[in-house]
């Protein structure tokens, strides 16, 4: 079990380390947006160069990024595979056996695939290379409802606490000689660790909700913040909406 | 059960941002106890922290999803609690997309408030047992009814996935076996130690 | 003579489940006065704690500070007097960052801008961690947390701090060191623990409080050298245990 | 000479994060001692518990117990020999029953019914909580529930106990009461802690571990009295604390 550690680049020096928070959120947003609705496979490479151009720009290293694919992956590979061998239209251009390939059923295959990293890719630029409590904050600053944003900042910080709290809970497992099997015990055993993990969540809860109202918490949560928008920000963001709306309009 | 970027059309991800929008508006709007929303974050990491534990099946392993569980101990407020988590996922790890957290939160948060209502009505017949056997069927239907939505998206978005559908069920068959013991071990467990703790805080 | 601090008058507490919790508590403590509250786990120490700044509040009005009783109006200026800080450091650090956490009481108070942050910045100095406010919660040691706990309290410039086991799970130069920082704080303080070494360092006068129930209060210096009073409370070994240690 | 229980040469570790946890750590531990390791926290104290039962195994199989190298083969046998006793009980103990804790090590081995139960019942006594098989942990105080978890590895039969912290949190009487139970096994122990009177009441021999590194191991009683070795690593309050403290 690992901590999230995708801002762990977030002390680099990049021009899109020095870009302001709020304005990096919405260009890169707008650009993930506008990656997904592209229906043509050049325009999705045009993207994925994009995406992938943004990254080398931000130094983030590649092996962070593409260690992180692997949940993308999992789910767009097969995917794709199943819609190469099932998806016919135009020429067949291979045959295994009873399986059957054609040009449309790549294509398609492929368009899906190149979105799908294209848009992935472009999630490093916009959060790997700020803290993430800063993040936050400019999900705040841009209006985003700010209770949601208050649950988003909680949560965090607890998967930090709570982490913890199963490995060493997981460990305390395994050193009275539990191994985890394809059996019923190991469900049942998990049943009881998530349920102690909640009984004592909840109870953290309360400690931590009576630490609150003793710092006077009414309901209201807020801050403080700086963010300085300067011209070079908003060049930057329009230059990225640019490139978004060109690759759906040309 | 997480659906990435590049893979619906936009019918499909947009609606899931109107149903969701709405969803979360009513919840997280209602005048509520100042308590609730960071006792349901705590609670909320708590759950997405469960969800990283790896189950063993078969010679690989799987996550997970727990949507069963946000419903039983979150009631309503399963919905945001939903959101928040796979938000949370899609930016720190990239399960999932940033276009598709709304249909996302359709698929799974739908469920868990079904397994809520199931949960409360079932745990109010005083049979033996009824923690567990409610808890166990609250799990396996939120895992159900997610891939009956998690099919139906594949289905209507026209994007020719509709051969993958067979794929995703049988793929999440033993997912609803395993949510079904975690979770009826889990909900016997916690009314046996903590039984307030199953009445929540949601709303009375 | 000096005014009182806190006056708690036949103050009685139950918990949910029928347990009882605390009996005819009955104290006043003096404005500057630092007090020791020992007893062991499970006394009641902590619910005691939770009364003094209305976190758990009696209806019948018998917990005053600085003069006022607890109730509805006078909860919010009473939440600012009393500075109330917990045992484990990560149920109080709850913001993303170590300023956010600092400034949060400041900003509840609805002090303007720049007023949160001389009083957030003043507060990090006091406990000599000027420097840590980008730092990120998780990042810290338990001495450091425990250290930031404190300046998000006294960033609401309490009159009385009330402090629950101070010193649990520090290695003992974070223990001294966090008792010197403490005994540089003047105002009155109240410090629940059972770590008598700490208490004999801190305070003037001691309660103890067993079962729910207040059964000594008095200078240190006579407390805590009644061997048969701590023993009778669980606050010293058992004759038999000091003596095999000795023998040993 | 005794036989070797523990023998771990030049273990190293470094956290997932890059940060380095153990450093060329050399140390061999003989059959009945008991061993106190101390340190200031964050030292690696706990980290080098863990290498103990195989919780974290290091690639070069230098740690030994009992003559075997921890491995694959030998892991399942290794975790029965060793017993580790975790600082926070609320970590260990997730049944619904306290017999159901005590009997998860023995069940876990794969022990026949009866076994299981004559165990887990004399567990029970060793610690002195029988009677208490139907209770929930999760309702015990934090001194019931430490003796709890020391059965519930004592069930095992381990040749070997590794503790850590075992008195954190404990009221006097509830501490000395557990450092007895301590003394009266007699099985090999090591025990990471720095409350120092602990570890002078218990063990023999005395292990500093800080940043890493093993920076001094000798005889209890040359060991815990030496101010300024204790002094250099965060073991005993420094000069000014110390002094400041006298004149209180």
């Amino acid at each position: 079990m690992e901590y999230p550690q995708i801002d762990r680049y977030a002390g680099l020096a990049s021009p899109i380390h020095r870009w302001d928070p709020r304005a990096k959120l919405v260009a890169i947003l707008g650009l993930i947006f506008s990656v997904v609705l592209i229906t043509d496979l050049k325009m999705a490479m045009v993207g994925l160069a994009v995406a992938i151009l943004l990254v080398l720009v931000s130094r983030i290293p590649f092996r962070f990024v593409l260690g992180h694919l692997a949940g993308v992956s999992f789910f767009i590979l097969p995917l794709s595979v199943i819609i190469l061998f099932s998806y016919h239209q135009g020429d067949e251009i291979a045959r295994f056996a009873f399986l059957t390939v054609t040009s449309g059923g790549l294509e398609h295959a492929s368009l899906i695939a190149v979105r799908a990293f294209a848009a992935v890719i472009l999630i490093f630029p916009m959060i790997s290379t700020v803290r993430f409590d800063v993040t936050m904050k400019a999900l705040e600053r841009l209006r985003v409802p700010v209770r949601l944003v208050r649950m988003i900042m909680f949560t965090y910080r607890y998967i930090f606490v709570l982490i913890e709290e199963v490995q060493r809970m997981l460990r305390a497992l395994t050193s009275r000689g539990f191994t985890g099997g394809m059996n019923i015990r190991t469900l049942i055993t998990t049943g009881k660790l998530i349920g102690m993990l909640f009984v004592r969540t909840l109870e953290r809860a309360e400690r931590v909700y009576r630490a609150m109202l003793s710092r006077g918490y009414e309901g209201n949560l807020q801050t403080l913040v700086e963010f300085k928008m300067r011209k070079t920000d908003l060049l930057k963001a329009a230059v990225l909406i640019a490139i978004a709306v060109a690759l759906n309009v040309l | 059960m997480h659906i990435s970027d590049g893979v619906l059309s936009p019918q499909v991800w947009v609606s899931g941002y109107v149903v969701t929008a709405a969803l979360t508006a009513y919840v997280l709007t209602r005048k509520t106890d100042i308590a609730e929303l960071p006792k349901v974050s705590i609670v909320t990491a708590a759950l997405f922290v469960a969800s990283l534990i790896r189950i063993p099946l078969g010679p690989t392993s799987v996550h997970l999803i727990l949507n069963g569980l946000a419903g039983i101990t979150l009631g309503l407020s399963a919905f945001p609690a939903v959101l928040v988590a796979l938000i949370l996922q899609a930016l720190l790890f990239q399960h999932g997309g940033i276009s598709t957290i709304g249909i996302n939160a359709v698929i799974l948060g739908l469920p868990a408030l079904a397994a809520y209502g199931l949960f409360a009505a079932g745990t109010r017949i005083g049979i033996r047992g009824r923690y567990a056997i409610f808890g166990g069927l609250a799990g396996g239907t939120a895992i159900a009814l997610g891939v009956l939505f998690f099919s139906l998206c594949l289905l209507t978005t026209g994007e020719h996935l509709e051969d993958v559908i067979p794929f995703v069920v049988v793929a999440h068959l033993p997912v609803i076996a395993i949510e079904t013991i975690v979770l009826g071990a889990l909900a016997q467990f916690v009314a046996r130690v903590s039984p307030q703790a199953l009445r929540g805080f949601r709303p009375r | 003579m000096r005014e009182k601090a806190i006056s708690i008058a036949n103050l009685s507490y139950t918990y949910p489940d029928g347990t009882p919790g605390l009996q005819g508590i009955c104290v006043d403590i003096l404005r500057g006065e630092s007090v020791g509250v020992i007893g062991p786990n499970g006394a009641g120490k902590t619910t005691l704690l939770l009364h003094l700044n209305g976190i758990f509040v009696s209806k019948n009005g018998n917990v005053e500070i600085l003069g006022k009783k607890i109730g509805k109006e006078s909860i919010k200026g009473i939440r600012r007097d009393v500075g109330l800080i917990f045992q484990d450091p990560d149920d109080q650090l709850f913001m993303p960052t170590v300023f956010d956490d600092v400034a949060f009481g400041p900003i509840n108070m609805g002090l303007p801008r720049e007023e949160v942050i001389r009083r957030a910045t003043q507060a990090l100095r006091w406990v000599g961690m000027d420097g840590y406010e980008k730092r990120l919660p998780h990042h810290l040691s338990v001495g450091e947390k425990k250290r930031i706990a404190i300046a998000a309290v006294l960033s609401l410039n309490p009159e009385i701090l009330v402090i629950d086991e101070p010193t649990s799970n520090l290695d003992p130069r974070a223990k001294w060191g966090f008792i010197e920082l403490l005994r540089g704080l003047t105002m009155t303080r109240i410090i629940a623990s059972h770590d008598l070494e700490m208490v004999q360092a801190l305070c003037e006068r001691v309660i103890i409080l067993d079962k729910g129930q207040i059964v000594a209060d008095g200078p240190t210096e006579r407390i805590l050298v009644d061997v048969e009073l701590l023993q009778a409370h669980g606050l010293a070994p058992d004759n038999q245990a000091g003596q095999s240690h000795k023998q040993h």
